[in-house]
């Protein structure tokens, strides 16, 4: 019995592979074992090869396997591109259809279905998934009914007669490759999952699911490649709570009509990649100069400009952080897992509203569109907290306006909404005064910069960065954000067996930088690695900007499209340590 | 019951004297005393110019943006809360320059929100440069040789892009303005008010006396149906553009909101926003 | 002189099979080859969507820029080099969303541009979300309960927007195609053609079927006179902006670059840039 | 004698401050004084106090006064704001008409002077200019026939009859005041000037020159304080030279119609201040990924967002370096002079086809347009390099495209323009392999932006950083960048006197940042100090990134939309030496 397997679908655009991928995953998903799945897929509607790829884990598990244990390829294609990360003697199913061949020195056992017949016999080659994904779970010997109730769910609204043909497809494929392999592969028998209920999910879906309960009612966006999902799952969600998403013209109207909702008194957001977030530049200064709460998704992609749309990286931080022209408070988090996608946007929209600010909460695509199994999520951490908002306005005698922007101490002062009796006041991107008038007074200027700037002084984060540090002393202190935690834990795992001793720091507040907290960890580390997906080490430059330790400080970047693999970490890590001991 | 001076505040314009957007400030604030607003429910999003700085003028909630931006800022505006009447105003390059691609798709949104352009065919605040709605041949600083750009027919444009509501006025006639501005408030939909402006310290050529030549008023022509859009853009195109009145209006049509599925008629901002433990529950079946 | 293999590259475009947009490309190699082009002396720019892609597909200079905006890159290049025939491609999201505002200044302004939009109804790349032309009541993903806003008619604001040359055609219609983007190139100004373009695999509304049924085509119309502006704009309120054909030319206008003050006929990017030390010294003297 | 003085001009907006200023100061320029203004004026057109203010110097400096020595006053109000300024016993010329009067407790010398009267009688009130610098004029004791020959030249196309009338006015006004003060102030008399042509001019003019003599023959821009000066000088030169402006419909319009034009062959340029600059955020990268030049200048204004749009600030500094998403080469200069704003225009535009990638030209409103003398231009240093530009392209047989993007040791590959013959190749901000198409391989990819961004490890920009370090052992480093050098060079003037040896550095690369050039200066500082005109400190974190030294510097900061005065810099300094010691 092992503890892990990972699986691949590859096939040709729009041909079934996404499809195939979500009924077999989604059937593990109710056993009870830990998914992490992994879509190469390019920017094109049909053709061109795509892949999905599975980690099947008994326990937590948040990394892309370095190496695959069964392929199912819909065409000689797919096993060429990828039956190099085959494990010795792999399994490959594939489609009889195209006569299907291992290439030279793979070593890999072939079981090739008809996948593509059976499918057209009873009646559509759609159900290629079907059967594909029937002789995928058979060969792991896993439990017939389970995934026969997964296809009845997915089915069961087309009816009776969908279901059985379904059904039958999943069993033709499951039958044929059994009678094939002799039987469930005995070398892939899973250990049986916890059986736990997990939610099986994306990043996209938990930040939206976390907006929706956040209290987020109206999203303006425009759709791009990573976060269309997020404004899909709210244009399904959101008029079941009296709410809408509009699909604007471009992405500043988009960030202007969330600026004008959340000015209203609603909760809105919006969400897009590294082109939207460029164009928003504008208006987030407007947010921050006006004091008006507003949350922000950037799903970061290849950039830079349309980039690889696509592919994952890291590269937006430096945007996020000091992108628009002149100085506003700004919040920048980073949620590392799907559950914090979800709490992180509950969060998002507490800060916003506490700070009266703009919050941008950054992902990246792995993190955004890799599904994977999630703890269940507590409705009792959906607090919501609406800061210094007045409902009620005293009038007051001399006809002087609300004092919107009245200085205080912490620098927040009271917020009201329009159509509030007594609560008249201006907005402007001008400078101004108490009351929200254009004032050009360098007293008054100067007092507004601090008490702006001087708000996030008290930020209440809730954990700016998850400390994994058991050791005292560790060789090494690995530094990460966003999607790369789980690929880091597993290098981790193996430094252990090489005698390394790491800590691992997850940074999740990106701005304002946490670096006095992050200090001790910095000052008592010997090494330092910095992990991430971008080429210009953003993160280790905020880092040594903020906490130091630049004479310790390496970095270990990937930025060819692809997420990190745990033996990339493992191996510059390693190397690190032997070549400076 | 709300009046006139209620919609005044103690703030001196800093507006050239003689400027048009005066009469426009005055024109708003009659409207709004007019259809019985209280200086509470009425919202005014500007842009970024002279005319931009009307909503620190005028005694209503008021949101002074970026250049070009104040449609989309009025619309989320009113999404959040549609029993606010929100008003946008701004320049005629805040709204047909930088703005354009907001204009014209605020008009197909058709949300309930009245837009004001102050249009004095010149850029006033930044100091006299040619602007979109500058004629072909008009000489300014940035374009001492004249501009050799077709002026924006903003009016046209509205009825290309599926207006319900395309008015015209001109800001000496205050009365004509602000009836107009009342039907906009009351329209249910998108308005487009398009108000010449004269800016006294830089546009020399389209000054007061040169509109008052150049109007065609509606008023005073027989039998004009605003209902009927093939017409309105015939006789738009006949005048070039220089009608002043109701041009056209479909009362047929609701606003976006009406139409938005599931959206109430309790506003956005005022709902309890916190979902119940069985509605969680629900949504979370979905991925499991 | 080059033909129309000329214009073909060995790169197997990455649209769906069946696409619309592969006949545009035809008609472009065509229409360049017909005219007498040589490959080196044609650009064409375009925006973000699987219209886009269509500069990669072309032999010719080719220019993939960034989404909403292909018409101002357009635009530079061609006052850069202004011997050069530069064409202008995108989707209608490209052109009709994000790129509004600049392809209404690009009408306007008039430069010597043509502009081809792929005018699938949809988005495309980005998998199936409503675009401006969009009917009301479409479905789609982003749109389950049906387009709630009026869909954009690109041709009357167009000819709002002052176009010289207004332009529509379908896909399917090879030959019009090709005579019609023939014709915008050697129109002297900016030409806009609108083509329909069915997106096969998300726009299950806008067929090929369906175009054939809805389409009207002026050169089946007996007696239509492309250069009278009123009559262009009615006709297209008629049938709802589903006429084909040449819908709207003034060829009394020229082009934005003949009007420039100072500029020659040899493009910028050939002339010699360095200023004699005599210039200098004059423009000097200002400063003194 | 004195060496120098300083003068200033008050009134409301619209009401020919400006006016005054220029002929008296242009007369000024004639005898070879060295001068510095600097413009206080508001976002508005007509109304609201106004003032102008003028250094006048027999040797170069480039700082505002602490103090004034002479108010000339159109109203009461110029009076009340400014006469705290005015030095011991300073003088005040103001228009009769309002009756001046100077405020409790300040000691000055009151000229009332019918200004308004004066210009009325002789036909219109317009000429109040006239008659106020002529006072002025008179009261220092300068040549007459200068200023009637600046006043000939300023009115001479519009006929004698008008010139006489000036000249009228001007002569009556210093005849006035004569007659009141007795004849000349003594204590005002200036030293003689070194009588050498010098020109006088804003920065935004040396920088619209400096772009004609680069060949820059396009700008298509939109128009913005403080930048609207170099279109709108470049409005009325290029048809001159063949080329023109185009007011475009917004920034971003500007942004990629110069790209296209960059593409296209010509040099082309755009300028804005912070507001256009972060609409133009996704076009930077676009051209930053298609390796096409293009030159932006930003006149940094008071931000955030509209800001303070008629004050000084320098803090779009970091937007600048890090605003587009995704990672690009871009280069991000600061001149600290009008002369070189000039030859840094003719840097740029090189550097910018050099190293195919935008250039960003930073300067901040005082540069931008403060009206100062300058060194005359020289010719001789108007070089143009074009870079790797090809012009001729061998055939290929095999239908391969020209390989725009290829793979070099610099990272700088041929570049060939559109309608040269054999040079067809693609271009896009998607990721592509060397002929331009796109591409999602992850070797290109990686191929591609380790070229992109290594083009710039080579950089050869002339003077980084200028060093003014006379001291091996310094008390203090100052270091500052764009229009604060000469409020520094005088502050440091004091500190000499008070015994404090200081050196100071100019910053002029600020990205890619010559962090490696710098450290030796860091290193043996005992201590440093910042100044710049923000609240965040962000050339100082520039410096502890790439050159450390976090321990021992020293922000000075100002924010309140004024430009610093020598003697805030130096109290800060001398606070920071006396507290530390
Ligand atoms: C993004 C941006 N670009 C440019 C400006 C500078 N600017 C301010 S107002 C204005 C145009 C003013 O013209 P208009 O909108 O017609 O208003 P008016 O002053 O004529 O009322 C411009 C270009 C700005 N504030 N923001
Ligand atoms: C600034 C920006 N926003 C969003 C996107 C994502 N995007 C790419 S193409 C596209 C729209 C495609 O529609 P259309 O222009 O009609 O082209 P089609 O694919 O239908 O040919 C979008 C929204 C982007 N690339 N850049
Ligand atoms: S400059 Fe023109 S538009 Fe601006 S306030 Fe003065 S008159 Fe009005
Ligand atoms: S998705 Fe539609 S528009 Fe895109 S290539 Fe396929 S058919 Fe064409
Ligand atoms: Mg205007
Ligand atoms: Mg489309």
């Amino acid at each position: 019995m092992i503890e892990q397997l990972s699986w691949k679908i590859g096939g040709q655009q729009g041909e079934g592979v996404e499809s195939t991928d979500r009924i077999f995953s989604t059937a593990l998903n109710r056993l009870g074992y830990y998914l992490y799945g992994y879509r190469h897929f390019s920017s094109r509607i049909k053709g061109g090869h795509t892949n999905n790829k599975i980690r099947i884990s008994t326990k937590p598990m948040r990394a892309i396997s370095d190496d695959l244990d069964i392929l199912v390829a819909f065409d000689q294609e797919s096993i060429d591109v990828n039956a190099a990360e085959l494990r010795e003697n792999g399994v490959i199913v594939a489609d009889a259809k195209f006569n299907p061949v291992v290439p030279e020195g793979v070593n890999a056992r072939l079981f090739p279905v008809p996948i593509t017949a059976i499918a057209e016999e009873l009646g559509t080659s759609l159900m290629k998934n079907m059967v594909a994904s029937g002789a995928s779970w058979a060969l792991l010997g896993l439990p017939m009914d389970v995934f026969n109730k997964a296809v009845e769910e997915e089915f069961g609204r087309k009816g009776a007669a969908v279901v059985e043909k379904n059904v039958e497809a999943v069993s033709r494929g499951a039958q044929f490759v059994l009678d094939s392999a002799g039987g469930p592969l005995v070398d892939f028998q899973l250990a049986p999952a916890d059986g736990k209920q997990k939610l099986f999910m994306i990043g996209n879906d938990a930040i939206a699911l976390g907006a929706l309960a956040a209290g987020c009612r109206f999203m303006p966006a425009y759709p791009i490649t990573p976060a269309s999902e997020i404004m899909e799952y709210l244009i399904k969600a959101l008029p079941k709570f009296g709410g809408t998403v509009i699909q604007t013209e471009d992405e500043i109207a988009a960030i202007t009509m969330a600026i004008g909702a959340n000015y209203g008194g609603a909760r809105a957001m919006t969400a897009s990649a590294g082109p939207g977030l460029s164009l928003m530049m504008e208006a987030i200064g407007l947010a921050g100069m006006t004091e008006t709460p507003v949350v922000i998704v950037d799903t970061q992609r290849g950039g830079p400009s349309t980039g690889l749309p696509t592919k994952i990286e890291q590269s937006d931080v430096n945007a996020m952080i000091y992108g628009t022209h002149g100085e506003i408070p700004k919040i920048v988090i980073a949620p590392s897992t799907v559950e914090e996608c979800f709490y992180d946007m509950i969060q998002a929209f507490n800060l916003a509203e506490k700070y009266q600010c703009p919050v941008i909460v950054m992902t990246d695509l792995q993190l955004s569109l890799g599904k994977q199994s999630a703890e269940p999520l507590d409705y009792n951490k959906i607090v919501i907290e609406r800061g210094a908002l007045v409902s009620e306005v005293e009038p007051r005698e001399d006809g002087s306006l609300f004092q919107r922007y009245e200085l205080t101490d912490s620098g927040i002062s009271p917020r009201v909404l329009p159509g509030v009796k007594n609560g008249i006041h201006h907005v402007t991107g001008v400078e101004h005064g108490t009351d929200g008038r254009p004032s050009e007074s360098p007293v008054v200027r100067k007092n507004m910069m601090e008490k702006r700037l001087g708000k996030l002084k008290a930020l209440d984060f809730d954990a700016p960065f998850h400390a994994d540090a058991p050791h005292e002393e560790p060789d090494l202190l690995i530094i990460g954000m966003g999607s790369t935690g789980g690929t880091i834990d597993e290098a981790r795992g193996r430094l252990a067996k090489d005698g390394i001793k790491t800590n691992h720091l997850t940074i999740r507040l990106l701005h304002p930088f946490p670096g006095e907290q992050l200090k001790p960890y910095i000052d008592k580390a010997k090494k330092i690695v910095v992990v991430e997906n971008n080429a210009t080490a953003q993160l280790a430059s905020l880092i040594k900007l903020h906490a130091g330790g630049s004479d310790k400080l390496h970095s270990v970047l990937k930025y060819n499209g692809n997420p990190f693999l745990p033996s990339e970490i493992h191996k510059e890590c390693k190397g690190l340590i032997a070549w400076q001991h | 019951m709300a009046t006139l001076k209620d919609f005044r505040n103690n703030v001196k314009p800093n507006w050239c004297p003689g400027c048009g957007d005066f009469s426009i400030q005055a024109a708003i604030q009659r409207a709004a005393a007019n259809v019985g607003l209280e200086p509470e429910q009425l919202a005014i999003v500007s842009g970024i110019g002279c005319s931009g700085r009307i909503s620190g003028y005028i005694n209503a909630y008021g949101f002074h943006g970026v250049h070009g931006r104040s449609l989309p800022i009025a619309q989320g505006l009113k999404m959040a809360n549609r029993d606010l009447t929100v008003i946008a105003a701004g320049g005629d390059g805040d709204g047909f320059a930088i703005g354009m691609g907001h204009t014209v798709h605020a008009i197909r949104r058709n949300i309930n929100v009245t837009y004001i352009v102050m249009d004095n065919q010149i850029y006033g605040l930044t100091k006299g440069q040619p602007s979109p709605r500058s004629a072909e041949g008009f000489k300014t600083k940035n374009a001492p040789h004249g501009s050799i750009e077709t002026a924006v027919a903003p009016l046209e444009l509205a009825l290309a892009a599926g207006a319900t509501f395309v008015a015209q006025s001109f800001s000496s006639n205050l009365k004509q303005l602000t009836t107009l501005i009342e039907e906009g408030i009351k329209h249910d939909g998108f308005s487009l008010i398009n108000v010449f402006s004269p800016c006294v310290t830089f546009n020399k050529v389209n000054t007061y006396d040169w509109f008052k030549e150049n109007i065609v008023n509606l008023e005073e022509m027989e039998g004009y149906d605003p209902s009927n859009r093939a017409l309105a853009m015939s006789k738009l195109m006949e005048t070039n553009g220089m009608l002043t009145g109701l041009i056209y209006q479909d009362k047929t049509r609701t606003s976006y909101e009406n139409l938005v599925t599931g959206f109430k008629e309790e506003p956005i901002a005022l709902q309890d926003i916190k979902i119940t433990s069985e509605q969680f529950d629900k949504l979370l079946t979905e991925f499991k």
